[in-house]
């Protein structure tokens, strides 16, 4: 079996290898290098996610698949699948699957205008990099597999590069990347010092109480900068944008989350948990980034601008998961740290899903619409009736409402910050209170979100010539999302099919299983711990659901008979007829939460009029902006600081005059001297 | 056979008295305003007759906007029904807890706003936008104050909640709960749309927030909405009176006669408490848009206190 | 002989002394002409040392080498340099001249100050012919730092090349041969070649003075 | 055998004397590189096999051992990529009419020179020699500097000597001290032989030899671009004609580099620990690294950015010297070879770049990766290889001396030092990584290479630093190993 299942996954890392390979070769022939390289991928990610649902469901322990250490001191490629590797490993899979085979579709539209050969290389190399990530047995291997990713990410984000924009994203993702490696390599490297190995699957125990502090501040800011946890979040909002469409698929469905596999990996794993206040930090920062997340993402109109915001709300929402699997752990209650990683994990894969499946959507509708801008498009729904549905369900989800996989995993959260609310300490329950009425406001506000990015973009009147003219999407790209689209019900509908594969991965960190306390089925049902019984059932509810509807429309076709409808135009004031200008804009929609929450957004308004008086004027331009608090207040200052200090000093020091130069020598080597004097 | 027993009771009771909320309501505004006003009845017979009239439907709209009514109604009988009118009907646990009653309506209100911007007018894109900001004002204090009464009770299952409540003597005397009650109450004036947040007699763009998103709606469509609208005023009642002022602790015997006698007591309860809404919608007036998230942070601050009460006062004590 | 030797590094050092106070380019070239027989003059009496105690002959050489080198040809170049280039009598230091030398007291003592410690140099008579021989070199040093001129500058450079051979000389009687052989032809080469440069310099610039040898900032 | 790698050299120059035809210099050039290198790698056969290669005529001078082979392949490797490169890139330049057809010959003429200096630096284990031949790789350079002639080639070429030569000149004053340490220890025929010093380090006047360490350091510190002492760097670098910055980033550097390590090892193996070599070399070293992070970040010459680049990196080998573990030693030597493929590859690439754009100006330069696919590519990928990032193979001596470096728990020296890195990236990201996309301004310029066998090698190296990242043949890691038990002492 293990035989049989590390040949699974090699077969799947060379099916990728292949794929690499395969489409540099075909470089000149774009059009069958696509489909190829696309389909070599579909392979690769099938035998990936059942690889890894064997792995989960019938194999104990790690398993090595590789391992190859190279003569240079410390550089080793050692490849091994365990439980926590394998669940995340699935995500991927499942994720590249649909990307894959959306991008048949998606990619097309590049025929002829860029290199497809070197993108889809770069594509392939992308996902296996970050495989490589996920299952690296060594710190050393994680370190060259996480930069990799960074690299082969900066190229994907920049490879529409004409854009002076998209130049700038790919510059500020790559360097907040790489700083935030120097902090991982950090503090891998103080790890090496203690124990002299960096081996993950060894023992942390000759780490001293400092260094494992210091070690989870410096991993907390290394793989949060990845996550995107607010305020290391601003490359994030840029980079996903740039991106064509699938690759940002893949960026925000499972880059970001390798973050959070990294947290799990080094933390829980590695380290042990056994401060209460790393929970607390992580709790803090998850409640932050998804208030503040969700809150600069209703303000944005670029689509997927948008998304990447709600990508730093879920890391929040998986965060306050994992904050509370930290501080339970850290308090020996397994129960409830199971619970956490569980609803963590849970979360983790649903946003894959979903999230995965918005870009795809919004690459949908750049790919019909030509445009990112919501405040252009309107009434895509009658153009494009497939993709709509599939958006609308993706929304759905991300909101978290029922019958949709969100709804779920923010209801284990709920559940995990309810248990982890204990009498007598009153500190951690008021964070976990905050958490409730934050996870409260994210959901609200999330949804309100959603209404804008669906009620403007689907709904209504075109706003423009683009969104006129639009069509339907390539069936390949609808089957990609469509997949992601029912695979985000059946999660909703069924979550013990996948509560089952992460239960095992919970038994592995945490050590107990919480499936017991799962049980029920088809119905999720969860027993708190002491008293009464919690539990919700979508199965239920969508039956219920179905059964009203059938009910109230047989009752109403009893009472009022035949359903008979007039069409008619919309109510238009009064004036001559209804047009796209007459709708609520995007802005409009969000003006009211804009208001509300002044002191985030620190609105700017201006109003010009051009004409004789101000109540006949023949144009009125408005402009609204607001500023990014992190970017304007922190960030800038930070950069014109260091700018000023560089420009500043290096005209100092290097002045171009010779007998400066000398005078450092001469300098030098008195103060050599005089030290030599002293030693 | 029990749930379907429960189900039955339970759609019954809230389908047959969710109007009846809002004529009392009508009813008393009018009486304190000197007129004589509809019969308390009236929102039956508007109801029978929208069902018989043809439906005007937008040439812009899509399905979306066809298949909201039903949404907004199922989802809002689909939320009565975690919400027991009664806890002498259930013996066995239903499958939902308070976390999914919001989630469920939610789903509600996502196809609502999104239904007010499909027929691309003016005013369904302005209800939709105050809808938003006004349901993600409130929805943090909803969680928190019935977390706190779930805390208390350590579930997250209503029932649950309603049958722990009933043991602990008189809550409204003791300070936690009053603080929820106080939050809640402002929740349920937000959500059904009532003066001071909302007022829903009026058709004026500078307070509509509801009726501007229904707007387009006509015949059965609109009897749905408004309907639905009716049964999720009554399931936020139902929770306040029922958690809050538990009466079947007094009931001393079961059977049917017990469950009776207990549905009354509802009723009554009910009654009492559109009574005060309908005082309080009396004495107040409609708060400019703007100061509606004073009004959402006042609910919050009690929820949130009231939490604080419950940590103070020691936990499992209450 | 070591009292010869030890008055005769004191006047090397005092020559240095003169070379910054010197204000003239072409009194730079006289100055260090006559500080470089003076060294010519201590490796003259070392060689005579040597030869009658060892039998060496190196040192003797060497000591040739410098008379024809450093006193005759190099300040023979230097001066055809000087000739050559237009040169406009301008302000050439940057501080004035008695700073200058009270900076070079200072390199002085500072000199005797990090070096007294270090054993085997602190021997009395040796520790004071070392501290004047390397003193020389931090007054080239120094000179080249003070002179703006190019040809100033490879004044100081020959400076620190004279007080690098004293230094090497009084307390090492010499490099090895070779060694100082090598040293001789690296010496003549540089000297050349700075030369050639000056005269690009001036060619370019229409000066030489290095201080409008600024473009390259930053 | 090993005279021949002195004698080729000068060999050349007398050919390219004699003969006047612009082909024939061509074909001189290449042959006499290629036969370096032939030699080269039968040299290293034999250090790998029997350690040292010696030779007892003309009194023993010749001495090679694992580390001064190291170097000297660098030096043979880059002067046979150079050499190769040069013919396409002065070909263009005398098509562009930068530089006058005969020229060429001088060109030649100094780069054999400038080689042969070179080798002999590596090739003597007499000290006094050693310093000879590094001052005269400064004089043979010196005009390579200045080759073009204008103003600001003068001004560098000008600074370069004044500042090299003064350096070098306080290195002898170190190496006067370093043989007054050993008198009376060493036989008068061994005086200033490595091999002599290093056996009796034990018996060597300790304090003298701390001081001769203190000016060596900041002798061929000044030579190998070590901070403060740097100031000619930048500008030599970014005005040499770019095959030649590419010796002298990759080759110059690291000789000067190689004279501090032997004196270091004598120092250390005298004071029986490494601490006060360790105190001023990572010192130095951590001020090299710091400047060039401030200096690269609003750098706006891309070559002066590479050259800055180069003091970084001269840095971090000092600082793994100054660790003086054998991990670090090994990092330090395998850091060398790796930046000097990695650098090399980066100016000879800058190189075309200029050719192509004429302007050393970051920000009047767009679109590379559409003008010159072949070596704007190599370009970009290189400067994340010179930046440290994995898979290239900096990366891999980088984490050598990042772990000696946490190893010996000095915590903050590791983390400053990683931190220093990452702010470098981040320059070379803020500067240079616009130059790459987008569309360029100019319409005249044409798309495609002009140098063909110089973009052949640029990708050969390209290839080389991205596979040595990950797969090092075992031969070199034996020969740094070799090399690192010579300097430690096994």
């Amino acid at each position: 079996m293990e035989l049989f299942l590390r040949n699974l996954f090699l077969a799947s890392v060379l099916l990728y290898l292949f794929g690499a390979v395969i489409s540099l070769i075909l470089m000149k022939r774009q059009k069958a290098c696509n489909i190829i390289a696309n389909f070599i991928c579909i392979a690769a990610s099938a035998l990936g996610a059942a690889a890894s649902v064997i792995k989960i469901l019938w194999v104990n322990g790690p398993i090595g698949i590789f391992g190859f250490k190279s003569a240079i001191p410390f550089v080793s490629l050692d490849m091994k699948v365990d439980n926590l590797s394998a669940i995340f490993l699935l995500a991927l899979s499942i994720l590249v699957l649909c990307v894959s085979i959306y991008s048949i579709g998606y990619i097309s539209h590049y025929i002829g205008k860029r290199n497809i050969g070197l993108f889809n290389f770069l594509y392939t190399t992308f996902i296996l990099s970050m495989i490589f990530v996920l299952t690296s047995a060594n710190a050393v291997f994680f370190y060259i597999s996480w930069e990799a990713m960074s690299l082969l990410s900066y190229f994907l984000v920049v490879f529409e590069s004409e854009k002076e924009k998209n130049q700038r994203a790919g510059r500020l993702y790559i360097i907040m990347t790489h700083l935030a490696t120097a902090f991982l390599l950090i503090g891998f490297m103080i790890i090496y010092s203690y124990t002299k190995s960096f081996d993950l699957f060894g023992s942390s125990a000759g780490i001293p109480e400092a260094a494992r502090n210091i070690i989870f501040i410096l991993l907390l800011i290394g793989f949060g900068t990845k996550a995107g946890v607010i305020p290391l979040h601003i490359w994030l909002p840029y980079a996903h944008p740039a991106a064509p469409s699938n690759v940002s698929a893949l960026m925000s469905g499972i880059m970001i989350k390798t973050a959070i596999y990294g947290l799990i990996r080094f933390l829980l794993c590695y380290l042990g948990i056994e401060h209460t206040w790393w929970g607390v930090v992580i709790l803090v920062l998850g409640i932050a980034s998804a208030v503040l997340g969700v809150a600069y993402a209703l303000m944005e109109h670029n689509i997927k601008r948008l998304l990447a915001f709600h990508s730093v709300e879920n890391i929040g929402i998986i965060l306050i998961g994992l904050g509370v699997c930290f501080i339970a752990l850290a308090q020996n209650n397994e129960l409830v740290g199971g619970l956490a990683l569980t609803a963590a994990l849970l979360h983790t894969f649903n946003h894959t899903l979903f999230k995965g499946g918005l870009f795809l959507g919004a690459g949908s509708i750049q790919y019909a619409a030509h445009t990112k801008d919501i405040e252009k498009l309107g009434g895509l729904i009658k153009k494009m009736p497939v993709t709509a549905l599939f958006v609308l369900c993706f929304s759905l989800a991300i909101s978290a409402i029922v019958p949709f996989n969100g709804f779920i995993s923010e209801w284990l959260t709920y559940q995990s910050l309810f248990a982890n609310i204990i009498p007598g300490q009153a500190g951690l329950n008021l964070i976990s209170i905050l958490a409730v009425a934050a996870l409260g406001l994210t959901g609200a506000l999330a949804a309100a979100c959603f209404v804008k990015l669906f009620g403007i973009s689907f709904l209504g009147l075109p706003r423009s010539n683009q969104a006129l003219k639009a069509k339907e999407v390539p069936v390949t790209m609808n089957i990609g999302m469509g997949i992601l689209a029912a695979l985000c019900l059946i999660v909703g509908l069924f979550p013990f099919t996948i509560l089952r594969l992460i239960d095992q991965v919970a038994i592995d960190l945490v050590g107990s299983s919480i499936l017991g306390q799962l049980h029920g089925g088809f119905l999720i049902v969860y027993y708190p711990l002491k008293v009464s019984a919690n539990s919700i059932s979508p199965l239920a509810l969508l039956i219920v659901l179905i059964a009203l509807i059938l009910i109230s429309l047989l009752v109403i076709r009893i009472i009022g008979g035949k359903y008979i409808e007039r069409k008619y135009g919309t109510w238009d004031c009064g004036f001559e007829a209804l047009n796209a200008r007459m709708q609520y804009s995007a802005t409009g929609f969000s003006k009211p939460i804009k208001i509300v929450f002044k002191i985030l957004f620190r609105p700017t308004r201006k109003t010009t009029f051009e004409g004789d008086w101000l109540y006949h004027p023949e144009t009125i331009e408005y402009t609204t902006s607001f500023t990014s608090v992190f970017e304007e207040y922190l960030y800038y200052p930070m950069i014109r600081t260091i700018k000023q200090f560089s420009q500043r000093t290096k005209f100092r020091i290097q002045t171009g005059s010779i007998h400066n130069y000398l005078l450092y020598i001469f300098i030098m080597v008195l103060a050599l001297m005089l030290y030599n004097r002293f030693v | 056979m029990n749930s379907m027993i429960y189900i039955l009771v339970q759609i019954l009771v809230i389908i047959m008295a969710a109007p009846l909320v809002n004529g009392i309501i009508k009813k008393i505004k009018a009486l304190t305003q000197k007129r004589k006003g509809a019969p308390v009845f009236q929102m039956y017979f508007d109801i029978y007759k929208l069902l018989q009239k043809n439906s005007v439907v937008s040439e812009v709209s899509s399905w979306i906007f066809k298949v909201t009514p039903y949404i907004v109604f199922t989802t809002a009988i689909a939320a009565a029904l975690l919400v027991p009118v009664s806890t002498k009907l259930i013996t066995q646990q239903i499958p939902g807890d308070f976390i999914m009653l919001v989630s469920i309506l939610a789903l509600g209100r996502f196809f609502m706003m999104a239904a007010a911007l499909d027929t691309a007018g003016t005013f369904g894109g302005m209800g939709s936008s105050r809808e938003a900001m006004i349901s993600s004002l409130i929805e943090p204090s909803i969680l928190v104050s019935l977390f706190t009464v779930g805390l208390i009770s350590q579930s997250t299952s209503l029932p649950q909640i309603m049958n722990a409540v009933q043991n602990t003597g008189v809550p409204l005397l003791h300070p936690v709960y009053i603080m929820v009650f106080l939050a809640l109450l402002i929740v349920i004036i937000a959500e059904t749309s009532r003066i001071p947040v909302d007022d829903p007699s009026t058709h004026l763009e500078l307070t509509m927030v509801h009726e501007a998103m229904i707007l387009e709606y006509s015949g059965r469509h609109l009897a749905l909405m408004e309907y639905g609208a009716a049964i999720k005023q009554l399931t936020f009642i139902t929770l306040l009176v029922n958690i809050l002022i538990p009466s079947d602790q007094l009931i001393g015997f079961t059977g049917i006669g017990a469950l009776a006698l207990s549905l009354v007591i509802y009723l009554l309860k009910v009654v009492l408490l559109s009574v005060i809404i309908a005082i309080i919608e009396v004495n107040t007036v409609k708060f400019r848009l703007f100061s509606i998230p004073n009004l959402a942070a006042l609910s919050f601050i009690l929820a949130f206190l009231g939490i604080l009460q419950y940590f103070i006062l020691g936990g499992s004590h209450v | 002989m070591s009292d010869f030797l030890d008055t005769l590094s004191v006047l090397i050092l005092l020559s240095s002394f003169v070379l910054m106070a010197n204000k003239r380019i072409k009194s730079y070239i006289e100055t260090f002409r006559i500080q470089s027989l003076l060294i010519a003059l201590v490796a003259g009496i070392m060689g005579v040392d040597s030869l009658l105690t060892e039998g060496r002959f190196d040192i003797l050489v060497v000591c040739l080498l410098i008379i024809i080198l450093k006193v005759i040809y190099i300040p023979a170049l230097l001066h055809r340099t000087y000739v050559n280039v237009k040169y406009k009598v301008e302000k050439d230091f940057i501080l004035n001249i008695p700073i200058l030398i009270i900076v070079c007291c200072g390199l002085v003592v500072f000199s005797y100050f990090t070096l007294a410690t270090v054993d085997g140099l602190n021997e009395s008579i040796f520790n004071i012919q070392f501290v004047n021989s390397v003193s020389v070199i931090w007054i080239g040093l120094f000179f080249m730092i003070s002179r703006k001129k190019a040809i100033g500058q490879i004044i100081g450079f020959l400076v620190i090349e004279n007080g690098l051979y004293i230094t090497a000389m009084l307390s090492t009687q010499g490099m090895p041969f070779i060694v100082d052989l090598g040293i001789s032809i690296d010496l003549l080469t540089a000297v050349m070649i700075m030369g050639l440069m000056v005269f690009r310099i001036n060619e370019k610039f229409d000066s030489i003075d290095t201080d409008q040898l600024n473009n390259l900032k930053g | 055998m090993g005279l021949l790698l002195l004698a080729v050299p000068v060999l050349a120059v007398l050919l390219l004397f004699i003969f006047k035809q612009n082909r024939i210099w061509h074909i001189i050039s290449l042959s006499a590189s290629s036969f370096l290198l032939i030699i080269a790698a039968r040299l290293t056969r034999n250090v790998m096999l029997g350690g040292k290669v010696e030779y007892s005529y003309l009194g023993g001078f010749f001495y090679l051992d694992a580390l001064s082979m190291i170097v000297l392949d660098i030096v043979l490797i880059l002067g046979f990529i150079v050499s190769i490169y040069s013919i396409g890139y002065l070909q263009e330049e005398i098509k562009q009419g930068k530089v006058a057809a005969g020229k060429l010959r001088h060109y030649y003429m100094l780069m054999y020179s400038f080689i042969f200096t070179m080798v002999l630096a590596l090739t003597v284990k007499n000290m006094g020699i050693m310093w000879i031949a590094i001052e005269a790789t400064t004089l043979a350079s010196a005009f390579l500097v200045g080759f073009y002639n204008e103003k600001k080639a003068i001004e560098a070429a000008w600074k370069y000597v004044i500042i090299c030569s003064v350096g070098i000149a306080i290195a002898l004053l170190g190496i006067i001290l370093l043989h007054l340490s050993s008198f009376g220890v060493l036989a008068s025929g061994r005086f200033l032989d490595w091999t002599a010093l290093y056996d009796n380090a034990k018996s060597l006047n300790s304090s003298i030899l701390r001081l001769a360490f203190i000016f060596i350091l900041v002798g061929f510190g000044t030579k190998a671009g070590l901070a403060p002492m740097h100031t000619w760097l930048p500008d030599a670098h970014s005005q040499a004609p770019s095959p030649i910055s590419a010796l002298l980033s990759g080759v110059l550097l690291n000789s000067a580099m190689y004279g501090i390590i032997r004196t270091a090892a004598i120092v250390n193996h005298n004071q029986g620990n490494s601490i006060y070599t360790g105190r001023l070399l990572i010192g130095i070293g951590i001020l090299s690294i710091a400047t060039a992070a401030v200096f690269i970040l609003t750098q706006k010459d891309y070559k002066r950015l590479l050259a800055y680049s180069s003091i970084e990196h001269m840095g971090i080998i000092a600082v793994a010297i100054g660790i003086f573990t054998p991990l670090s030693v090994f990092g330090a030597l395998l850091h060398m070879i790796n930046h000097s493929l990695t650098k090399s590859m980066l100016f000879l690439s800058a190189g075309n770049i200029l050719q192509k754009y004429n302007t050393k100006q970051i920000s009047q330069i767009k679109g590379v990766l559409k003008l010159l696919p072949f070596s704007g590519t190599a370009f970009l990928l290189g400067l994340f290889a010179i930046a440290g990032t994995p898979p290239f193979s900096i990366f891999a001596s980088e984490l050598s001396i990042t772990v000696s470096i946490f190893d010996g728990k000095s915590i903050w020296l590791g983390v400053i030092f990683v931190l220093l890195l990452a702010i470098v990236f981040a320059g070379i990201a803020v500067t240079l990584f616009k130059m790459f996309y987008g569309n360029h301004d100019q319409k005249d310029l044409k798309a495609g290479e002009t140098n063909i066998a110089g973009t052949v090698c640029i990708l050969v190296l390209l290839t080389v630093i991205t596979i040595t990242g990950l797969f090092m043949p075992d031969g070199i890691i034996e020969l740094i190993n070799q090399a690192q038990s010579i300097i430690i002492g096994a």
